[in-house]
């Protein structure tokens, strides 16, 4: 079973994330599982950046930690990477020559650049280095070339005859080497190569929030939650969506509510900083009942902190967000197939309660590819709950369960009265304190009925202790476990998508789970304390992280058997 | 009555500008021929932001100064609704001074409607971006420093599509520019003088009669430069009408001919094939 | 023991606060300790206010339930009041003619302002209604008339002789008739008569900010905070302090931080929905290590909700305002007293330790006057701590404590460099990730220093049970306790008044007083799962009152009584 | 190399009219005689918001769209400072752009530079304020609706005591409108076209320098009306230089004279004094 690790490095603008993208589309197309993932500083050239290309025969969902091949696009490359190369793993490129005695098993120089000039374009350096990866590890070239073709066509013939040449040309440049080690035994992954899906978490973001039926999304760009506007911007011919750049998040939240005001499924995207400032309009909407979908994408802070790192910070701040007290779901996908699912499901549940839900993806999510041997759609959307109303409609009449029958404005006879005071069943604004009582319970009690369509965590039992956690670190978190259990040691896990609310059965069941050990991105351990409002029961023992990159594996295992220990 | 009028009880003070103001909108709608289920109110907070409960219509009264995109969200989802922002002076020049701007520059067909009485009035009584400099209150006991914001000199400074100066003396001149305002496509603002009998004792009813003079049959608003230049007068004489309109094409035109669709509730029912259309993207 | 309350009803605009303000005056002048407290609709005239003057000549510090004596400036008055006037009571002014079966003991209809018109104005009415309210209660009008003399000194002799008619024309419309109740057994309160303070919330509010040594105050209006504006606006030319009105809460905290950075005591006030859009800035305050205080004063959301009632729903939402984790103060004041000592404190720890904090008002504590027998500065404010630095100076110098020696722009040679990013120890933003940890442990540890300068609650032990409560309550849960003493119930209270961060001494304790009952104006009880999360202990026996109003001593000691029983 | 610049490195893309900005408005701090303590620049987020850090100088760099009100605040408190708040075109006009609008009614002795390239960099080339309409990124891939913004204009509109436009492609030119704007006593507003070698396509330095000119010798820019018009001029004319002036007396003059006083820091020691001169109040 290969379980290879690759970072391609380089400055900001130098074409490492190309590399990146193009070996991994090789990769599947030759039955792998692949995993990628972007570093990247918070500029547009210069600087540093790496991806990190990781690769199976078996389903993997998680970061690599130690290297097998090092691709470096400039110098620096090797200085920050090379100590994460194994012992016996290979490096090629702009290579230091003044090899100190800790040098790898294997260093082979090559220089992209010059020899792509010689092709007659810079822009070839990126096919000559993917080239002599492929050469390297042992991959067919054919399968290569298919996809050169396919992703060229665009292009024409003449662009895709050169690319084929860099590609010999980065192969032909590794045959003139002798390699110290064989990658891979066989050159295809999986049984049926073909028919494995590389999917971004942004991506998935924006696909779910697409099938859900958003045709409204206006937002301020604020990475890493950009790349969801961009994906739905790129179809919004295609399914006829509106998608508004806003001055500020401020109007951005404002603009959907009106837009969900008026009938559209309408969403928002931003970034903590950005979440701040749509904190009023988030109260707006749950005082005006009307349905929204939040997407904040979490980078370190405080304040603009790490604008281009990962992090789990927001999750109290986002659970009591806004002042006073209403209802709100906060849901954080653990993969882009989950991504497509609960978008679906935000949306979906939005739209029945009439509350505010809001997502919590981070950059890790955002930024990394996850491969499936299929891709579905596990949620059915489901068209917004209306009434045709008429002259005696009452926007916020009293029901039993707290949800009130909506109308949209201009479609009937029915005048839609939204109103962010207090106000009567009509809409009007009220003084009225019996009926400010009222409506507060209207709201209020909708979490009870909420509570019922939360998802229970993923759990699997372990003897030991079990792995609590939450969002996108679930794949590390699985892998984790699994390495442990190899090594003998029985952990279990128990991770959340689902964060608020939670249902009683699921917070009794939490508390009986073997020694939990809370792994979260965050300082103060936001789940754990979460966790212990809710059951009083102490989540003391945690590992946690804070310094913009996401957990690894490895380190992980290591830090578990630590605590254990 | 006009239809547009409702029996909610009216929180204003005896003798508030803001009636005539109401009662002149309220007029205008009706004589434009609209239903009351094809026109929203949208307003933020303030006194002037009650205005869309006391009419008869849809009403969206959400923040203090964000009535703007709400109207321009609801506007850009259902273009057929007649769509106004109503509310002070307070709301739309000061804490939602930014989607001022941002709107002209998209063009939404969408009507503001500011209630500009030159006070804070619902928190009693603090200066608002068009008190005069010095300006005295509770607040500002020494006088305000800041110069007075120029909202029509700025919508032109952005060229805008429409915008109107009345005053809530001139039932007549209102009522007509309340019309035209509303049957512009495009992006209309209309500031209102109106006289806050409570905390504005510097441009009260009297003040304002003595000044105001309706713009002369032979003004051309069409004229971006000798319109900036008539939103310049201030103090002794204030020329009331329509002192700029340029037509130009608007937000929801451009962006359904960019979209290639006039419809906005996208079915969900058909999200398998969409689904399926999407997949080999990520093969 | 006399304890008597008064409500004075009537539309916005009629005068109802003058008459509660002049009443209260000529109280305390006699000796009595008064609490009065303003119900008001969000309009500036008509609708329906009242004040509520209570007064004993023993201490008191809550408002009364049954009233004693009712004046009705308007029809609506009797109709909404009646309920609870005693049965004994007495009710004056406008009084509907076709009485009902059930009305009180004593009605007096007395028309103030056909009375005043003859006086020459209708501003005479208030006046009257005081004459009035005197003779009722029995009060000296020497008192009365020597208030009156010093009160409109300014206006001349002329305006003090009618206001001397108008009392005594109020009191002869008593004397006409037979009073069925007799109020005061003597005409003086305490034994020291003229030596009592009467002060409001907001005010002393201000003053605690002036005494801090606060000279810059940017806010933008929003009640129930603009009364704070005013107060220090009133005292900005006396005492040098800039007071700017901002275009905007965005704009008011960030010209604070400005302000703080180049050396000035800076504060901001606002109340839930302003805070919503000054979550950012907290952020930029919390990552740039700039000294803050920022106040909100609570009413009842969600968003725009009930703009001028009371609340306590915002305590969840400013523990963990802005995204990501950073140390914050949290404090409550009880009452004036304790708002000018906390305000000292506030601007003392917010300097000496770097970071924001945040006051957490209410419109009780904001509208409502306490009576003192004397008022003091229990708190020594202290100069900003600041260092002159020179060419090598270091703003964010990692140190021991966390706190880094604090310079000002433009007072020496050191360059002073502020960042929002995540930066190195001069102040330049940094990608470094170990640099990163360090500085963000370096801010987050702080925390534990923190704590230890929480004053513990205010503890009073109880064998049955404690009335757990926070901020503005104190005065209503310690009447109570009282009162459930009397009747033989013995319940201590516990009283928070520094709420975040807690020391751990406190956590341990609170966990062994018997039978909390956490009393909040609050729907889900915010303090009670805030000690839930640090003390992993349930508090769940809980009272909540969220209709706008404030607690009432009577309708508690039934509560409390019930969830007891 | 001026005085003002400094050694750490720099994040921006190689050709970047960034560069120029830097090194002009280094020199022109240098050619004024001002200390670096003396200065404090103050910036938001963005490519152009990291500029400060290359300064040699006190330095604040706080939130996205957020420089003006801190740069307010600081110039508030300690008049002597130089305070320059300078950050990008979307920063400055499109999240801040109500601050903007406020400031100029205030007047605070401020100078803001704004590094207009016509897109947002940081985040990868989307839309600014000033981008042209059917401007085509990325996120906006139909190309945008909106008109551009007109900040000389707006500027103009609300009577700013000082308003140029400069160009990182003529050296002398900005350099000479940077000290003109810095030792103006007022406040100050320079937009600088600064080509983004990266992201815009349409708005390059060839694409400015086809269009911009000097304001001749003899424009009078104290004329309101003839300035607006001077600021409608874009296309296949760019004017250069000080558009705009007016002098009025400045935010701290005026609050101190309100106040009077001059120092900033109020001694906490004499409390006690302050608080038995108040108590008498509550009596
Ligand atoms: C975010 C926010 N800030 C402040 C307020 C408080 N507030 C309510 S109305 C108002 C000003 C009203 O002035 P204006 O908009 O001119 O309306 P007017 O009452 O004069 O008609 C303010 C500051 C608020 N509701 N929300
Ligand atoms: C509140 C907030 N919203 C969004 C962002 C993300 N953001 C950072 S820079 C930027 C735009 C930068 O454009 P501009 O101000 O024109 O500067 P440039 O990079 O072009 O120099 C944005 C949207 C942020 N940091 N904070
Ligand atoms: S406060 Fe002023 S604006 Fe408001 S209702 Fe009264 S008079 Fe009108
Ligand atoms: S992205 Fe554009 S503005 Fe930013 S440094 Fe690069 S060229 Fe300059
Ligand atoms: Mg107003
Ligand atoms: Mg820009």
């Amino acid at each position: 079973m290969p379980d290879l690790t690759i970072t391609i490095g380089g400055e900001a603008g130098q074409g490492v994330q190309t590399i990146g993208e193009v070996l991994s589309r090789i990769l599947i197309r030759n039955g792998f599982y692949v995993f990628s993932i972007q570093d990247y500083h918070s500029r547009i050239r210069g600087g540093h950046n790496s991806v990190q290309v990781r690769f199976s025969d078996q389903p993997i969902q998680a970061i690599g930690t130690d290297m097998d091949l090092l691709v470096c696009l400039n110098p620096e490359t090797q200085e920050i990477h090379q100590p994460a190369l194994k012992k016996d793993g290979i490096m090629i490129g702009t290579i230091s020559s003044t090899p100190s005695p800790s040098l790898p098993s294997s260093m082979i120089s090559i220089h992209f650049n010059e020899m792509a000039k010689e092709l007659g374009n810079r822009i070839f350096a990126n096919i000559i280095a993917v080239g002599a990866l492929i050469e390297i590890l042992g991959i067919d070239e054919k399968i290569a070339e298919l996809y050169l073709e396919e992703n060229f066509q665009k292009k024409g013939k003449d662009i895709i005859r050169l690319n084929k040449e860099a590609l010999a040309l980065g192969q032909n440049e590794i045959r003139r080497h002798q390699i110290s080690r064989k990658f891979l035994d066989k050159r295809n992954g999986s049984q049926n190569p073909g028919n494995l899906f590389i999917v971004g978490g942004n991506e998935a973001l924006g696909l779910g929030a697409i099938l859900a039926g958003c045709t409204f999304y206006s937002a301020y760009p604020m990475t890493p939650s950009t790349g969801v506007m961009n994906f739905i911007s790129s179809r919004s011919k295609k399914y006829g969506i509106i998608v508004e750049q806003a001055e500020d998040e401020i109007a951005a939240i404002n603009m959907a509510i009106g837009a969900s005001y008026a009938g559209a499924k309408a969403m928002t995207a931003t970034s903590g900083g950005g979440f701040c400032l749509m904190a009023e309009g988030l109260g707006l909407a749950a005082m005006t009942e009307t349905p929204i979908v939040i997407l904040d994408g979490m980078r370190p802070g405080p304040s603009t902190g790490l604008p281009t790192r990962t992090s789990q910070g927001d999750l109290e701040f986002v659970l009591s967000a806004s002042h006073d007290e209403f209802p709100r779901f906060v849901f954080a996908p653990r993969d882009p197939q989950d991504a497509i699912d609960t978008m679906i499901r935000a949306f979906n549940l939005s739209d029945y309660f009439q509350v505010p839900v809001i997502i919590l993806s981070d950059q890790y999510l955002a930024d990394s590819n996850w491969t499936f041997s299929q891709i579905k759609v596990n949620e059915q959307p489901k068209n917004t709950q209306t009434v045709i109303g008429d002259q005696n409609y009452q926007r916020y009449a009293l029901t039993e369960s707290g949800i009130s029958p909506r109308a949209l404005p201009g479609m009937s006879d029915a005048l839609v009265i939204a109103d962010s005071d207090e106000h009567d069943e009509i809409g009007h604004l009220t003084e009225d304190l019996e009926l400010r009582v009222q409506m507060h319970q209207k709201r209020m009690k909708k979490i009870e009925k909420m509570r019922e369509k939360t998802r229970p965590p993923f759990y699997k039992a372990g003897k030991t202790a079990t792995i609590v956690g939450w969002g996108s670190t679930y794949g590390v978190l699985y892998e984790a476990r699994e390495k442990l259990a190899k090594s003998g040691v029985d952990v279990g896990l128990l991770h959340f998508n689902d964060i608020y609310p939670l249902s009683k059965d699921i917070l009794t069941f939490i508390k009986s789970v073997p020694q939990p050990v809370v792994v979260e991105g965050n300082y103060q351990g936001q789940l754990a304390r979460l966790l212990e409002r809710e059951t009083q029961t102490p989540f003391d023992c945690r590992i946690n992280r804070y310094d913009g990159r996401p957990f690894f594996v490895n380190e992980l295992v290591n830090q578990i058997r630590e605590v254990l220990s | 009555m006009s239809p547009f009028r409702n029996q909610i009880e009216i929180a204003w003070c005896p003798g508030c500008g803001n009636f005539n103001l109401l009662t002149d909108l309220s007029e205008a709608l009706s004589e434009l021929g609209l239903k009351p289920s094809q026109v929203v109110l949208v307003s933020g907070i303030g006194q002037a932001a009650k205005a869309p409960h006391y009419i008869q219509a849809n009403v969206f009264n959400g923040l203090h100064g964000r009535s703007i995109p709400v109207a321009f969200g609801i506007q850009a989802v259902n273009p057929e609704l007649t769509v106004i922002a109503e509310s002070g002076d307070g709301c739309m020049y000061g804490e939602g001074g930014n989607h001022l701007i941002h709107a002209i520059r998209r063009n939404p067909n969408i009507t503001v409607i500011v209630h500009d009485n030159q006070v804070y009035g619902l928190t009693k009584g603090q200066a608002s971006p068009t008190s005069e400099t010095d300006f005295v209150s509770k607040t500002q006991p020494l006088g305000t420093v800041s110069e007075s914001f120029h909202p029509i000199a700025l919508a032109i400074s952005q060229d805008v599509s429409f915008v109107a100066r009345g005053f809530t003396g001139d039932k007549e001149g209102l009522k007509s520019i309340f019309k035209q305002a509303i049957q512009w496509k495009g992006f209309s603002l209309v500031d209102v003088l109106q006289p806050c009998v409570t905390f504005n004792r510097i441009n009260t009813f009297g003040w304002y009669r003595d000044r105001v003079y309706p713009l002369p049959e032979e003004y051309d608003p069409e004229d971006q430069v000798s319109a900036f230049k008539k939103s310049l007068e201030w103090g002794d004489k204030i020329p009331l009408g329509v002192i700029y309109r340029h037509v130009k094409s608007v937000f929801s035109d451009r962006i359904f001919e960019k979209l290639g669709r006039k419809d906005f509730l996208n079915p969900t029912s058909n999200y398998q094939t969409v689904f399926e259309d999407e997949k080999p993207g990520f093969e």
